[in-house]
């Protein structure tokens, strides 16, 4: 493999990094509040992708509005998960709310399935994300561009949120301590109802970045990445916000580069996320960026 | 200004609380004393509406038991918690900001200004992760970070645990200002000597009951308080 | 004699000093106490003792044999057993099951036995359980062995701990603040219940307790900690009126 | 227990309804269809089922006048719960034949259940040639494997004159492994050349790497035997980076969503397939793709055509063997000869049928029909 | 007095239950016997995934993973030397591999020791650190299996599967070892390692405390678990006589966990009761897939609606029934009695 053929594999590493990284944020906010890990979210992501679908294609709404829109109603997706199936189950064992997001999980992706049939749905591509950039030999199509960007924006915007806010600020101080986050005068539950709707809208957008470079939509097309940026989450040290999407980039690269290097290996890939989440785990049991503290975020 | 009546708290099987009663009047500094496990957190904690309680508690005349802990705060109750619970991942200036969640937020940087004042060292190290700090600052960082919400009372669960007795005494003379600038203070404590000296009225709990109450300066000489402490029989 | 010795042990978290130069010694059949206010250490000490913290330095000894560093499990093998501040039951066994538990390291059948229900299995289970009932017998729980474990009164909760902790078969038995959350008339029950324990069952005993009345009758001895240090040692009513001690208790009275 | 006693009592409600369910129509004929209507396989499942539904409102008596009735069950894509469902359907339905399953390995664990029971089954879409290998009552109404790689490897070399190609094989299915070693095998003995060979598996969506591993060869056409959500993928992704080879697929391709999904980037596509809407050449099947079109707003894929067909079929061996008996309707469905079906002429020789292939290819957004291959 | 009582009933109720098999050996027909066998088969997965789950309350994901293993394991080993030479037509399969082969009964048990085996690999770092890990790293692991089992085409034939596998399996095989798997674990709970794993499930800390090697006794039970899941695995490969990576995806794990959480966490007796509901209840809810005629009303048939109401029924039982059927509670005989007292006095 010559360099620029490197480049390419990793600007395609970078990129499908950058997906992995928006889903993993939302996984580690919620494990960084409640300590549950949200099965649902890869599918949360998937009808996150679902409403871009429909706002574009039946409601004809233009692309970003569409996006606008999927972002906002997978956030009160997000709550209402959390509302109807989580909340009754906060004082409850974790194997419990463990279970019923597995429940969710399952509820989504057939519900999908009934409404909408198995058989892929295209998503439209708008026009500016159709192109390419050629530099000098490397091919550089405009979403591998874009999803990177996009994904370090929101890490920008919401870090920004997180330590610049108080609605931020009181994320952070939840994951280290309810009772005393009560005491500042905090509504907790519509905190932890936040953390929810912004790991949803993320996910969404993860899932429209998702359906952009990979646009074939079907019910069952969160759950491997789901899974695999949950492996991000916790390789970047679970409930580390830069972490998650650090610990998406590696998985996103290595996936591809190992791949690229060694053909033979392709079929492998699908562990490769978890075959490093258990050699980390083996020596660094906190995550690469985790630290032994209770803090989180 | 506080009126609990009857107060009765469980933890499972563990009644930890019996049917307390006691008055927390305007501008003076209430203390509750009594060994360890007497129930002196739990009634703090029953006021700021953390455990599930029985019974009344009234705030400048409106009843607050089964109110949640953030619409209590807003009304005014304040509470520095036991070990200082200080976020120890956030700045010192983001524990205050913590502190002040539901003020206005042109009224913040007087906030922080007052905090500053009381405590100059926190000024000093406002960038600092508060876990940085030392155990007596991290008390100075908790009281600050209640003072924000502008309470009108301010409750302190056991203050001068694990600090060395100068600090001690720093502490305890803040809280003798504040009182003194106005601020009512419900104060529970394990060293009864110096609550009393500060504080106007005290109340001695033991198994969860009040067994003795009166004015502190008769509470500091009184043998039955010597006793319950270092147990003479 | 003296079967537990601690020297010069040194407890720092993240760099704070929890515990500081701290030493102490048991004599075999003793009654002790370490007292303190809250946060003075005392837990922290019980927790490098029975061997789930490594001190940072310092070295104990138990039985003339080094423990510093040991597994718990370990050092429960070599006849130390401890109850918790906040009881500690498996609330989901019964008293027996509790008990029994604590027999477990003195197991001597195998895997296999278990499985095949091999006689050696089954004598032995048939003994631990008489050993079991017997015990609770002593310790009178013997009407509630088959009740679940927090479907017990808190008394007999803490009695339960007590009587599992004793099933280990312990030279030496530590009490963190057995008499935590217990009214008068249960505290000076249980002051019984301890010397009658050490008597019967010839244990050291070392307590953590906050409720003075109850550390002054019961132990003959008294080691008090604050901020990490020890600060006075000696019979109780010396220790009582120690100056150090009254202002670590009540506070500085002109400070 | 106030729990379980409300679940038993749902239980009962719904063990009512099944036998209410179950108990009528007594002059009907019962034929069970299998198929994943859910899991990760439920689009072939729900495909297959739309042409069933389509063939049966089309033909919905048998034997003078009664009624078909089909049974339809859920496998999952589950082997489990294909062996299930296929013996809940035989001895529990009482079917007097069963329709089904899609994917091989799902037929094949119903499969035995089938044989000993001496019923017909009789597969819409399972290429895989070991379904009917040494069974007497499985059959098929699709060619198999061997047939389909053979066939792809020769038009790549004779008409499309591609002297090197290159393989990209999903691993996770036995169909695609299975034809790219038969059209491998093929094209190296007309003279041809696989230059690379890559891999990838089922779920896939990033073929970045394979498309470089490819594009450093240098191939004069790609064979990729996948199924139409990977394939139109890999087609938008290899012209993105500037991969311009034909691609040439297998039926797995035949599906709408390849081009709705793939764009402008599978124009070109050439795929060996069952049948074509367009060259329907029996008036069944061009009755079945106007009722179709009517219904769905769409062409039939090839998987509906063979549900269609697998239906067809059936109620010809059922006609045929003038009862419901089981053993008659499989020795009917064994002999069918000549049928002119919706996939074509239908001839089966020990369950396989003797039938042409199709070449189709994506051209302006459309599937078109290139040339029929006659076996 | 009462304990020979109820060894002799317990000897009693499994002789009639085997009676019972008989009987329906020679008289069910072959779809209830299937159904039946799917209920031995997943009541003894999960009886021991429960014994890691619920009763040493270590939160473990790893069915699937080691089901699998027992599956292409056994099934390599009872697959004729000619058989693998004729199906392995990608790749020959490894030497020597190709050229074993074992009886039936030997081969489960081979599956079932190679799965303990690497079920002590991946337990070992695995168990040094408590929380969520386990979890993670065993849900993981069935990944690593799955793609392990396509991709290796020279030791499992990849996505082609294996087939013709023998029909060793029937009611005799599945109930036989689903029996004895009930009384191995029944008697392992029963004994002084099984309340270790209770102390462990319940405080972890006063466990150790206590004098319980926790590491090991964790080992243990998770290790057993592994052994009849592996067992398990190979009894489901002999009776669907094929078997592919795609059979053993984490539906299977999470079904199992359905079960022992409807059944209560902890309770052998639950999983057991559970198993036959959710097993024999799904295909129950078939109907709920087709058009339903109820006293003349009909309702159109969705397919795909028995998995909606299976998931709905699934976070229900959470937030309404948490404690299962049985919480934490076992059959004994003597409650059987106490019951019928009780009613009699009332």
């Amino acid at each position: 493999m010559n360099f620029t053929e490197v480049i390419q594999q990793l600007v395609n590493g970078i990129s499908l990094g950058s997906l992995y990284g928006l889903v993993a944020i939302g996984y580690t906010m919620i494990y960084g509040v409640l300590r549950l890990i949200n099965f649902a979210h890869g599918d949360v992501m998937m009808v996150g992708t679902y409403i871009a679908l429909f706002a574009v294609t039946t409601f004809l709404l233009p692309w970003w509005a569409a996006f606008i829109l999927a972002m906002v109603l997978t956030a009160f997706l997000g709550i209402a998960i959390d509302t109807i199936a989580y909340k009754p189950l906060r004082k409850a064992s974790r194997i419990s709310s463990l279970i019923t997001a597995i429940g969710v999980s399952f509820l989504l992706e057939n519900l999908f399935l009934v409404l909408f049939g198995g058989v892929p749905k295209a998503f439209p591509i708008p026009k500016i994300f159709a192109g390419n950039f050629n530099v000098g030999g490397v091919i550089l199509p405009v979403v591998n561009i874009f999803a990177p960007i996009l994904a370090l924006v929101f890490l920008f915007i919401l870090l920004q949120l997180l330590h610049h806010t108080k609605y931020g600020m009181a994320m952070r101080s939840l994951s280290l301590d309810i009772e005393t986050t009560r005491l500042m005068g905090v509504n907790v539950d519509a905190v932890i109802s936040l953390v929810f709707a912004i790991g949803s809208a993320l996910a969404a957008a993860g899932g429209i970045m998702w359906a952009l470079k990979y646009p074939s939509l079907n019910p069952l097309m969160g759950i491997l990445p789901g899974l695999k940026a949950f492996a991000a989450a916790v390789l970047g040290g679970i409930g580390d916000v830069a972490g998650a999407a650090i610990g998406g980039f590696i998985i996103g690269i290595s996936e591809i580069l190992v791949v690229a290097l060694f053909p033979e290996l392709a079929g492998y890939k699908d562990a490769l996320a978890f075959l490093i989440l258990i050699l980390v785990l083996l020596f660094k049991p906190t995550g690469i960026m985790g630290k032994n503290l209770g803090g989180r975020f | 200004m506080l009126k609990v009546n009857n107060l009765n708290v469980y933890y499972g099987v563990i009644h930890a609380l019996k049917g307390i009663s006691f008055n927390v009047p305007e501008g003076k500094i209430i203390t509750l004393i009594g060994s360890n496990g007497a129930g002196k957190s739990s009634t703090l904690k029953a006021i700021a509406g953390l455990v599930h309680t029985k019974g009344s508690i009234k705030f400048l005349g409106s009843e607050i038991v089964g109110t949640k802990t953030y619409t209590i705060v807003r009304k005014g109750i304040a509470k520095v918690p036991e070990g200082r619970k200080i976020f120890s991942n956030l700045t010192i200036l983001e524990n205050l900001r913590m502190g002040g969640f539901n003020r206005e937020y042109n009224t913040l940087e007087r906030g922080y200004d007052e905090v500053f004042d009381l405590f100059p060292i926190l000024k000093e190290r406002a960038k600092q992760l508060a876990g940085t700090l030392s155990g007596g600052e991290q008390q100075m960082l908790a009281l600050g970070r209640a003072l924000m919400s502008k309470p009108t009372l301010l409750m302190l669960d056991e203050p001068s645990l694990g600090l060395a007795p100068k600090i001690v005494s720093e502490v305890f003379g803040i809280i003798k200002r504040l009182n003194s600038n106005g601020m009512t203070i419900l104060l529970v404590e394990q060293n009864a000597a110096q609550a009393l000296k500060i504080s106007d009225y005290g109340y001695v709990l033991e198994n969860g009951k009040i067994i003795l109450e009166d004015k502190s300066s008769n509470l500091i000489t009184n043998e039955q308080v010597r006793k319950s402490y270092l147990g003479e029989i | 004699m003296s079967i537990l010795k601690c020297d010069d042990l040194i407890m720092q978290f993240g760099g704070l000093a929890a515990v500081n130069h701290f030493s102490l010694s048991i004599e075999a059949g003793t009654i002790k106490g370490l007292i303190g206010p809250n946060g003075a250490g005392k837990t922290t000490v019980f927790n490098m003792i029975t061997g789930n913290y490594k001190p940072t330095s310092g070295n104990i000894t138990f039985f003339n044999e080094s423990i510093t560093g040991l597994k718990p499990y370990k050092i429960v093998a070599r006849g130390m057993a401890r109850t918790f501040q906040n009881i500690r039951l498996f609330s989901n066994l019964s008293v027996l099951d509790n008990v029994l538990v604590g027999f477990h390291h003195k197991i001597k059948y195998k895997l296999y036995d278990a499985v095949m229900r091999l006689p050696r299995f089954k004598s032995e289970e048939r003994i631990m359980h008489e050993t079991c009932l017997q015990l609770l017998d002593r310790v009178g729980l013997k009407d509630r062995a088959y009740l679940k474990a927090d479907e017990l009164p808190y008394g007999d909760q803490r009695k339960t701990e007590i009587a599992r902790a004793l099933a280990t078969g312990p030279k030496l038995l530590l009490l963190d603040e057995p008499a935590a959350g217990m009214n008068p008339q249960e505290t000076t029950d249980l002051m019984y219940f301890i010397s009658e324990i050490r008597d019967k069952f010839d244990v050291t005993i070392l307590l953590i307790e906050h409720d003075m009345r109850f550390v002054m009758g019961l132990c003959e001895d008294v080691t008090v900690l604050d901020h990490g240090e020890k600060i006075a040692e000696g019979k109780p009513a010396d220790v009582q009126k120690n100056q150090k001690v009254i202002v670590a208790y009540l506070g500085e009275p002109d400070a | 227990m106030r729990f379980l006693s409300k679940l038993l009592f749902i239980f009962t409600i719904m063990l009512f309804a099944g036998m209410a369910s179950s108990s009528s129509f007594a002059k009907t004929v019962k034929v069970g269809v299998v198929l994943p209507m859910t899991g990760p396989i439920a689009s072939f499942g729900q495909s297959a089922w739309k042409g069933v539904k389509i063939a049966r409102s089309l033909e919905p008596t048998v034997l003078n006048g009664r009624k078909l009735k089909l049974i339809l069950l859920d496998n999952k894509g589950d082997k489990v719960e294909t062996a299930n469902a296929v013996s809940r359907l035989i001895f529990d339905n009482k079917v007097s034949a069963v329709i089904g399953a899609v994917a091989s390995g799902n037929t094949m664990s119903g499969a035995p259940i089938a044989e000993k029971a001496h019923v017909a089954m009789l597969t819409p879409a399972s290429t895989n040639p070991l379904v009917t290998k040494g069974m007497k009552y499985i059959s098929r109404v699709c060619f198999i494997d061997p047939f389909q790689g053979k066939v792809a490897a020769e038009y790549v070399y004779n008409n499309l004159h591609a002297k090197t190609a290159a393989v990209v094989v999903d691993m996770a299915q036995d169909y695609s492994v299975g034809l790219a070693r038969f059209f491998m095998k093929t094209y190296r003995k007309l003279g041809g050349k696989i230059v690379a060979r890559t891999f990838m598996q089922t779920g896939d969506v990033d073929f970045s790497a394979q498309i470089a591993v490819i594009k450093s060869h240098h191939p004069d056409v790609i064979y990729m035997p996948t199924y139409y959500q990977s394939l139109a993928l890999f087609a938008r992704q290899a012209r993105q980076f500037g991969l311009k080879q034909t691609i040439m697929a297998g039926d797995g391709a035949s599906e709408e969503a390849l081009i709705k999904v793939g764009g402008k980037a599978v124009n070109g596509l050439t795929f060996t397939n069952h049948f074509d809407p367009k060259a329907t050449a029996t008036p069944l099947g061009k009755k079945f793709v106007k009722l179709y079109k009517t219904k769905y707003h769409e062409d039939p894929s090839a998987m509906a055509a063979l549900g269609a067909d697998a239906y067809f079929v059936m109620a010809d061996a059922i006609n045929r063997a003038g009862s419901t008996n089981r053993k008659k309707i499989n020795t009917a469905v064994r002999a069918t000869k000549d049928f002119k079906g919706v996939t074509g002429i239908i001839t089966l020789v020990n369950g396989d049928p003797v039938k042409s292939a199709v070449i189709q290819k994506v051209e302006n957004g459309k599937f078109v029909y290139v040339t029929t291959i006659n076996p | 007095m009462n304990k020979t009582r109820n060894s002799l009933l317990t000897i009693a109720a499994i002789v009639v239950f085997f009676i019972f098999l008989w009987y329906a050996s020679t008289h069910f027909n072959k779809y209830s016997i299937r159904i039946m066998n799917d209920v031995a088969i997943f009541m003894m997965l999960a009886v021991s995934y429960n014994l890691i789950n619920g009763v040493t309350g270590q939160f473990s994901l790893e069915p699937n993973g080691f089901t699998a293993i027992g599956a292409y394991v056994s099934s390599l080993l009872t697959l004729t030397v000619a058989q693998k030479h004729a199906m392995f037509i990608i790749v020959p399969m490894i030497h020597p591999f190709d050229t074993w082969h074992l009886p039936f009964l030997a081969a489960l048990i081979v599956g079932g020791l190679v799965t303990s085996v690497i079920a002590f690999v991946l337990a070992f770092p695995v168990f040094r650190v408590r929380g969520d890990y386990l979890a993670i790293v065993t849900l993981g692991f069935g990944i690593v299996i799955r793609v392990f089992s396509t991709n290796a085409i020279s030791l499992t034939n990849g996505a082609l599967g294996l087939k013709g596998i023998s029909e060793s399996t029937n009611l005799w095989w599945s109930w036989g070892w689903a029996v004895f798997s009930i009384i191995i674990i029944m008697r392992l709970v029963n004994s002084g390692y099984g309340r270790a794993m209770k102390a462990i499930r319940d405080d972890e800390d006063a466990a150790i405390a206590m004098g319980i090697n926790s590491l090991k006794i964790k080992m243990i039970a998770f290790i057993t678990s592994a052994f009849f899941e592996g067992v398990a695995g190979g009894l489901l490969a002999h009776l669907i006589t094929t078997i592919s990576p795609t059979l053993f995806t984490f539906f299977l794990t999470f079904n199992l966990l359905i079960i022992i959480v409807v059944g209560g966490l902890g309770s052998m007796t639950g999983s057991i009761i559970a198993t036959v509901m959710v097993v024999w209840g799904s295909e129950l809810l078939r109907v709920v897939d087709q058009p339903m005629h109820i006293f003349s009303i009909t309702i159109p048939g969705v397919p795909g609606m028995r998995m909606i109401l299976f998931s709905v029924l699934l976070i229900a039982t959470m937030i309404f029934a948490r404690e299962g059927i049985m919480g934490q509670r076992e059959f004994s005989w003597n409650s059987f009695f106490n019951m019928f007292r009780a009613r009699k006095q009332r």
